[in-house]
């Protein structure tokens, strides 16, 4: 796979179809891998990678690679494709300058879920069928692949690859997945419950921005949060009431345009896990008023700037039998 | 900093009998930015507006803060003020401490505190204020009066006159209404054809008006001067400007078995009809519910006997679209069902009739001829019982209405006269709760019937009525009696009580015209502003803003019409400067206002922006049309940047607001 | 609940003007009592609520927000109302997701003609949050100095 | 030097903890941090905490003084929290280390008293690095993990715990426990230190020495461009000190506070006429020139980098110092 990505890259460089590609490139060790812009046939061959670590999406660089000039070659797995639709329907993607190609993925693995199992000092890592071969400054771990699969690969929503030009690898299709079982568990627990629980989540937040700056649905010239005349403009989680408003009003923010990619999830250094928010936003419109998966159909309308007459009340929310 | 006056107002004792205004004062006095604080009995008067005017230009204040009644009722007369003055009038603020605080808080120390509070947030609110200047828009200098009753023909006569174009819609095939059914009119007994059916013919004759009949009003766009109204003309299979009206259709059509809803059903018309002799336009329209020809493909009769060629039985409905500066909501009334009234027996006699039906059978060109004849056996009845105030005055509102229909009382008295007189040998029986006549001449028309014509009036109500061997068998309380009476009579009329008609509601909605629980249209103001909506541009003329009768509708129609003239004659209008406006510097492009403005008031530019390091960006950003954006506020809440405020209303504001009242 | 019978709480209504406002006037015009609890922030449309004026009002002190706006279907601005519903119905489902008691927000909607009914809900809202007792999961502790 | 059965680790923080506020590190790997000690917290098993143990010292938000307002008064309240002697247990030697960096920013002249009430009223208890991870490099700057400094150094060795006071304070410190026996910690073999993949990492072309050949490297282009601005290196980062002060209005007061500032923000040092630091460019050289370049450049030498590789492992893109230094301090291939 690998080897034919980069082939490609060189390919649209050498034939003159993209002045550059966005892609991966390698680190200091296996995992650390950087998202990079490629010129030369050199600095492919010698730094381009597509593995296992090659998490982060590119869609939302190509906000500002689509308006640099010249046409911008980018390579993107499934998923990232939906962030790359939204983008365009929301004018901030530029599909002119743009040459996507979709590269199908079998799911990415996080070098967090690794060190989670209690797997330290991590050199090198060797896929084994469904295992994982580890070596590490203390020798060699086993660990199913599985386990080494960050969460949103596990429950993977769909494998198909939209709006690219080309394809390398199979097109794959939606597939049925369990992305919503968490927050049905914690819709079934009590207030109090739900309540201790994200209080012990959030109480982590180091406003560092991370998820927000990732994020390709927050993709805004200047972010309320950082817009002192915004007046929610919060700089430091000062108390539990401002980890509260950021990321109420973050989510809030990306209903109906959050597309799932679950970056945000990925890079939070405090191991937050805030797509549970964003899968409930996503969860409540599927269910009021419709499945909807944003990115996926360039004409549906965001749920959030639509409506039906006869949509239900919001008291919806009190009568629903969670719990009493 | 602003420089803010704050002015509390007694409204005599309205307020100040359960806020101490002096403390309301006090208290706004130490807020920040506040330079002057006083309280007065009426600030309202011209009194109280100079001692603002001469505060604004002795102190120099930079905003006003009134706290008085709600600002629907004097907001507007204080922005005046002190734009008379020299401050920008949206410099100023209301806190409504009379029907959100004094009228609802009996205690005075809560009362008291909670006007500190409004007071204070209004201060807070008028520190971001910035002065606003209204845009103009165009006027579109043609009405669109929607019912083509008596209260429609008159409103549209009269902006016709004034010079204006003027379109009526009517859902029928013919302009005229209720009144084009009733016989003779209250309490002059003129017939109510000679007096309408000149009108329908002026309306049809005036160069300024057009009359859509059989056409509905399917969507409104727009706002005030600027609406834009699709109208569907339904197809009534008959060429309109080719018809003569001569008739002879409607008696060569073989299907006979119509009802006929102009008599309402009490006899039977053709499937191609003309409603009645007089009606305008004097053109046949063919009911597709049962011409054969257009159910079937069979028959063509009408067409064949046509010397002029004006059938046309590929018509279809057709959507027009026009424009118009202001539109009058005339949909008028109709009697509700008597589904609900079964202790009438209204479904198992056909002798029990509604007072509209007897209207009919009063008629010379009724289906009876004018000749009083019970439906069931065509002989004259001897014994009338009329049953008043039928789903009127209903509590609960499950079976009737909670309001009064104002006409059954003058309509039944005239009934009850007509029948003596023009045949004495019956009697005449007239239940009801209370008689109403106020009005001119109202209550000597109904002594008249009682003492003149000796009509039997009962206080009481009847209980039952049951058909037996060709008789009603009345059971009646007579209250001022002591006694039950029962009476054997041969015809019962029931008074039903009128509601507003069934397109009103749908209407309503189109217009974002508010109503009440009833359906009726609501009116800007109960006294002030009987003759206009709430919602900008649209007037309301007649029976759909509630039940009236012939002079009432007649003068509520003039009314609208000077309301609409008026409108009209302006060029263009002030807008409303509390739009939106987007910050193109924070604008990301995505479209997520525009997707929700109903105004399409929203459109986007590429726009060049200096980058940092001397470098350029071409960006997308919005840009809102401030003559369009009607300041509704929906597209801020959309952005998710903020860039899209509301001038008048911003993010700012209101927080600062929130700020002062959860203190 | 000694507490609660002293608990006088904060709510904020956010009316729209055309209707809801002008049906807490009515209210007054025909002197329908209501606690003195309630404050009413007009807004032009029940559209104009940003979920940040919710958080702001809790954040603040409040111990209850409502809107109020036209009925479905009868906005003003023809639509506002519908995108206010959605809006709300998903914030209030998030605010519930974190624990946060449902009862101390809600959507009601109350035409001009409907004093009555404003009144009614305010007396019933207020007499629910009173019940919950003051705000906890949502404060800042900042602004509770007093 | 005193020694500690493992099995009475409990008893011991409970002592520790009768006498002042103790903050052990605690929780999962990727999580941990360090926090106040009740009964039952345990150790945790990862290396190192995802926060460093500059909160302590240097907290992320801090209420610096009020402003209240009565009526058209303003009154100015010093709202400084009363200092409370408090022990940190567990300090790894890098963020140790860091304590003295961030000493030679807040306690010079003029000192920053909140910082210093902290320094003084804080106890400090390191703990030897066993099991380093592959992102640690503190050896290559001069730090030995395994045997770190503090008021009190710490040893894990089988199951005893060896304590030895450096200071006063801890010498205090140490006294206050009576469970505590004499003993001498074991010598340590650990050859894993020698395996460390950065162990190497050659930083001589740092320092204050070369700046404005490193300030216009054309490298910073391609090392910044995947940058996304956001603070998590910053804000894991033991030796990074910037801070903004902010007021909040509560309404009734302003409360004047400072937080941490992250040189990543566009709204770094912005002044009234822009943006110093106009692209993210800028920002990124910002950062590690001050850690490599400026502060070496005022402190002998002494980088501001301690080795700790959280920003290696908490990087979204996987940018972090190590690679920076690597690229600029490269030399140009012909």
């Amino acid at each position: 796979m690998q080897e034919r990505i980069k082939a490609k890259a060189i390919e649209l460089l050498e034939s003159g179809v993209c002045g550059r590609v966005l892609g991966w490139k390698t680190g200091e060790f296996f995992y650390d891998v950087t998202p990079a812009v490629f010129e030369s046939r050199e600095e492919i061959e010698r730094d381009f990678v597509f593995g296992p670590f090659c998490g982060a999406n590119l869609s939302k660089y190509l906000i500002a690679e689509s308006r640099k000039g010249g046409k911008v070659g980018a390579f993107l797995k499934p998923c990232d494709t939906y962030s790359f639709q939204q983008l365009q329907k929301e004018h901030r993607i530029l599909p002119e300058n743009v040459y996507a190609v979709g590269v199908q993925c079998g799911g990415m693995c996080d070098i967090d879920a690794i060190r989670a199992a209690g797997i330290k000092g991590v050199l090198d890592v060797e896929e084994q069928g469904d295992s994982l071969l580890v070596h590490t400054l203390y020798g060699d771990k086993s660990l199913d692949r599985a386990a080494a699969l960050s969460e949103r690969c596990r429950v993977c929503k769909s494998k198909k690859i939209l709006g690219c030009a080309e394809l390398i690898g199979e097109q794959g299709e939606e597939q049925p997945s369990a992305r919503f079982e968490q927050v049905a568990e914690l819709e079934a627990m009590t207030p109090e419950e739900r309540f201790a629980f994200w209080r012990g989540e959030l109480s982590r937040c180091i406003r560092c921005n991370a998820c927000r700056n990732v994020c390709p649905a927050c993709s805004c010239e200047k972010c309320v949060f950082d817009n002192p005349s915004s007046g929610a403009e919060n700089k430091a989680p000062a108390n539990s009431f401002e980890e509260n408003l950021f990321h109420i009003i973050r989510a809030f923010h990306v209903a109906g345009r959050c597309t799932d990619c679950g970056e945000c999830s990925r890079v939070c250094p405090q191991h937050i896990p805030l797509h549970l928010l964003n899968r409930k936003f996503i969860k409540d419109i599927n269910e009021l008023y419709g499945p909807y998966q944003a990115g996926a159909d360039m004409d549906a309308k965001p749920p959030l700037v639509n409506f039906q007459a006869d949509d239900p009340e919001p008291s919806v929310v009190r009568e629903r039998g969670t719990n009493p | 900093m602003q420089k803010i006056g704050v002015f509390v107002c007694w409204c005599g004792s309205n307020i100040a009998a359960t806020v101490d205004v002096q403390a309301v004062s006090d208290a706004l006095a130490r807020e920040p930015g506040v330079v002057f604080s006083t309280n007065y009995q009426y600030m309202c008067s011209q009194a109280g507006q100079d001692m603002i005017q001469e505060k604004i230009r002795e102190l120099g204040l930079t905003g006003v803060v009134v706290c008085s009644c709600s600002p629907r009722m004097h907001e507007a007369t204080f922005r005046k003020a002190c734009e008379k003055a020299g401050l920008n009038p949206y410099m100023v603020e209301i806190a409504n401490i009379r029907e959100q605080c004094s009228w609802i808080h009996k205690d005075k120390l809560s009362g008291t505190e909670k006007a500190v509070l409004l007071g204070k947030a209004a201060v807070a609110k008028v520190h971001l204020n910035t002065p606003l200047t209204a845009g103009e828009s165009p006027v579109t200098k043609r009405a669109l009066v929607i019912g083509g009753g008596i209260a429609g023909i008159q409103t549209a006569l009269d902006i016709a006159e004034a010079g204006f174009p003027v379109d009526i819609v009517e859902k029928k095939p013919t302009i005229g209404g209720k009144m084009t059914q009733i016989d003779k009119t209250f309490p002059t007994l003129d017939c109510a054809a000679c007096i309408l059916t000149p009108k329908m013919v002026d309306a049809a004759q005036n160069e300024n008006i057009n009359i859509l009949s059989y056409s509905e009003v399917e969507a409104v766009k727009g706002f005030v001067g600027n609406f834009t109204v699709t109208i569907r003309r339904k197809a009534r299979f008959v060429d309109e400007t080719k018809c003569t009206g001569c008739g002879l259709c409607t008696e060569k059509c073989p299907q006979k078995k119509v009802p006929n809803e102009f008599n309402l059903g009490l006899d039977t018309r053709r499937a191609i009809y003309i409603p009645f002799a007089q009606a305008v336009p004097k053109a046949a329209a063919i009911d597709p519910n049962y011409c054969t020809m257009l159910k079937t493909g069979k028959c063509g009769v009408c067409s064949k006997v046509c010397t002029v060629g004006a059938i046309d039985y590929q018509q279809k409905d057709e959507l027009l679209e026009r424009e118009y500066g202001a539109i009058v909501a005339a949909t008028g009334f109709e009697p509700i069902s008597m589904d609900k009234f079964d202790e009438f027996a209204y479904s198992q006699s056909p002798d029990v009739v509604t007072s509209l039906e007897f209207e009919r059978l009063m008629n010379a060109a009724g289906p009876t001829g004018g000749t009083l004849l019970r439906p069931s056996d065509g002989t004259h009845p001897h014994t009338l019982v009329f049953v008043q105030c039928v789903g009127s005055r209903c509590d609960g509102g499950e079976k009737g209405k909670p309001y009064c229909s104002k006409i059954c009382c003058m309509y039944t008295a005239k009934h009850a006269m007509l029948t003596r007189e023009k045949y004495p040998d019956t009697e005449v029986y007239v239940f009801y709760i209370d008689v109403r006549t106020p009005g001119k001449n109202f209550d000597e028309f109904y002594r008249r019937a009682v003492e003149e014509y000796g009509v039997h009036y009962v206080k009481g109500m009847v209980g039952k009525v049951v058909p037996e061997n060709g008789k009603l068998k009345v059971q009646a309380s007579d209250l001022l009696g002591g006694q039950q009476l029962h009476i054997d009579a041969d015809m019962v009329v029931l008074a039903a009580a009128v509601e507003p008609d069934k397109s009103a509601r749908p209407l309503a909605t189109m217009l974002t015209a508010s109503m009440d629980t009833n359906d009726f249209f609501t009116e800007a103001h109960p006294k002030l502003r009987p003759v206009e909506s709430p919602t900008a541009g649209v007037f309301l003329s007649g029976a759909c803003q509630g039940p009236k009768d012939i002079p009432e509708t007649v003068a509520q129609a003039g009314a609208a019409a000077a309301k609409v003239i008026g409108l009209l004659s302006k060029d263009r209008l002030t807008c409303n400067p509390c739009v939106a406006r987007s910050d193109e510097l924070m604008c990301n492009g995505c479209s997520a206002c525009e997707k929700v403005c109903p105004y399409g008031a929203i459109t986007y530019i590429d726009k060049e922006f200096r980058g940092p390091n001397r470098t350029t960006l071409l960006r997308r950003v919005a840009q809102v049309n401030p003559a369009v954006c009607q300041g509704c506020g929906a597209c801020t809440v959309a952005c998710p940047s903020g860039a899209m405020d509301l001038q008048g209303f911003s993010n700012a504001q209101i927080m600062a607001e929130v700020d002062a009242i959860c203190k | 609940m000694q507490v609660n019978e002293t608990f006088k709480p904060t709510v904020v209504a956010f009316c729209c003007n055309w209707c809801s406002y002008a049906g807490a006037d009515l209210a007054g015009t025909n002197r329908l009592q209501y606690p003195a609890d309630v404050k009413i922030i007009r807004i032009p449309c029940s559209c104009r609520l940003n979920p940040l004026f919710i958080l702001r009002a809790f954040q603040r002190g409040a111990d209850g927000v409502i809107l109020c706006g036209c009925h479905p279907g009868d906005c003003h601005y023809t639509t506002g109302n519908y995108y206010a519903r959605r809006r709300m119905t998903l914030l209030f489902s998030m605010l519930d997701y974190l624990g946060i008691e449902r009862e101390r927000t809600r959507v009601e909607w109350v035409s001009a003609a409907e004093g009555a009914k404003f009144a009614e809900t305010m007396n019933d809202f207020v007499e629910t949050v009173t019940r919950l007792g003051e705000n906890r999961r949502l404060e800042d502790l900042r602004c509770k100095s007093e | 030097m005193k020694k500690l059965p493992l099995s009475q680790l409990d008893a011991f923080f409970a002592a520790l903890a009768a006498g002042q506020e103790l903050y052990i590190p605690a929780g999962d790997a990727g999580t941990a941090a360090f926090t106040p000690w009740r009964e039952g917290l345990k150790l945790t098993p990862a290396l190192n905490t995802s926060r460093s143990a500059k909160d302590l010292f240097f907290p992320q938000v801090e209420n610096l003084v009020d402003f209240k307002v009565t009526g058209k008064q303003i009154e100015i309240i010093e709202n400084r929290a009363p200092a409370k002697p408090f022990v940190i247990f567990g300090v790894r030697a890098c963020d140790c280390r860091s304590f003295d960096i961030l000493d030679k920013v807040f306690l010079a002249d003029p000192a920053d008293t909140y910082y210093k009430t902290r320094r003084e009223n804080g106890t400090i208890v390191t703990l030897a690095c066993t099991e380093p991870e592959e992102t640690c490099f503190c050896t290559a700057l001069g730090i030995d993990p395994a045997n770190p400094a503090g008021d009190v150094s710490g040893w894990i060795a089988e199951d005893t715990l060896y304590l030895q006071a450096n200071t006063g304070k801890g010498s205090a410190l140490l006294e206050t426990l009576p469970m505590l026996e004499e003993g001498e910690k074991p010598e340590l073999d650990q050859p894993v230190f020698d395996r460390l993949p950065l162990k190497d990492l050659d930083w001589s072309a740092f320092g204050g020495e070369r700046m404005m050949e490193h300030f216009n490297s054309p490298k910073w282009a391609s090392l910044a461009e995947s940058c996304l601005g956001c603070g998590s290196c910053t804000f894991v980062c033991p030796t990074c000190q910037c801070y903004d002060i902010k007021d909040f209005n509560t309404g009734s007061e302003i409360k004047r506070f400072r937080c941490w500032d992250s040189c990543m923000y566009s709204d770094f040092t912005l002044m009234s006429a822009g943006q110093p630091r106009p692209t993210q460019l800028e920002r990124f050289r910002q950062r590690f020139m001050h850690k490599l370049v400026y502060y070496p450049s005022t402190h002998e030498g002494e980088f501001g980098c301690v080795g700790c590789g959280r920003c290696l492992q908490k990087c979204p893109i996987s940018m972090n110092i190590v690679k920076v230094a690597g690229t600029l301090g490269k030399e140009e291939t012909p």
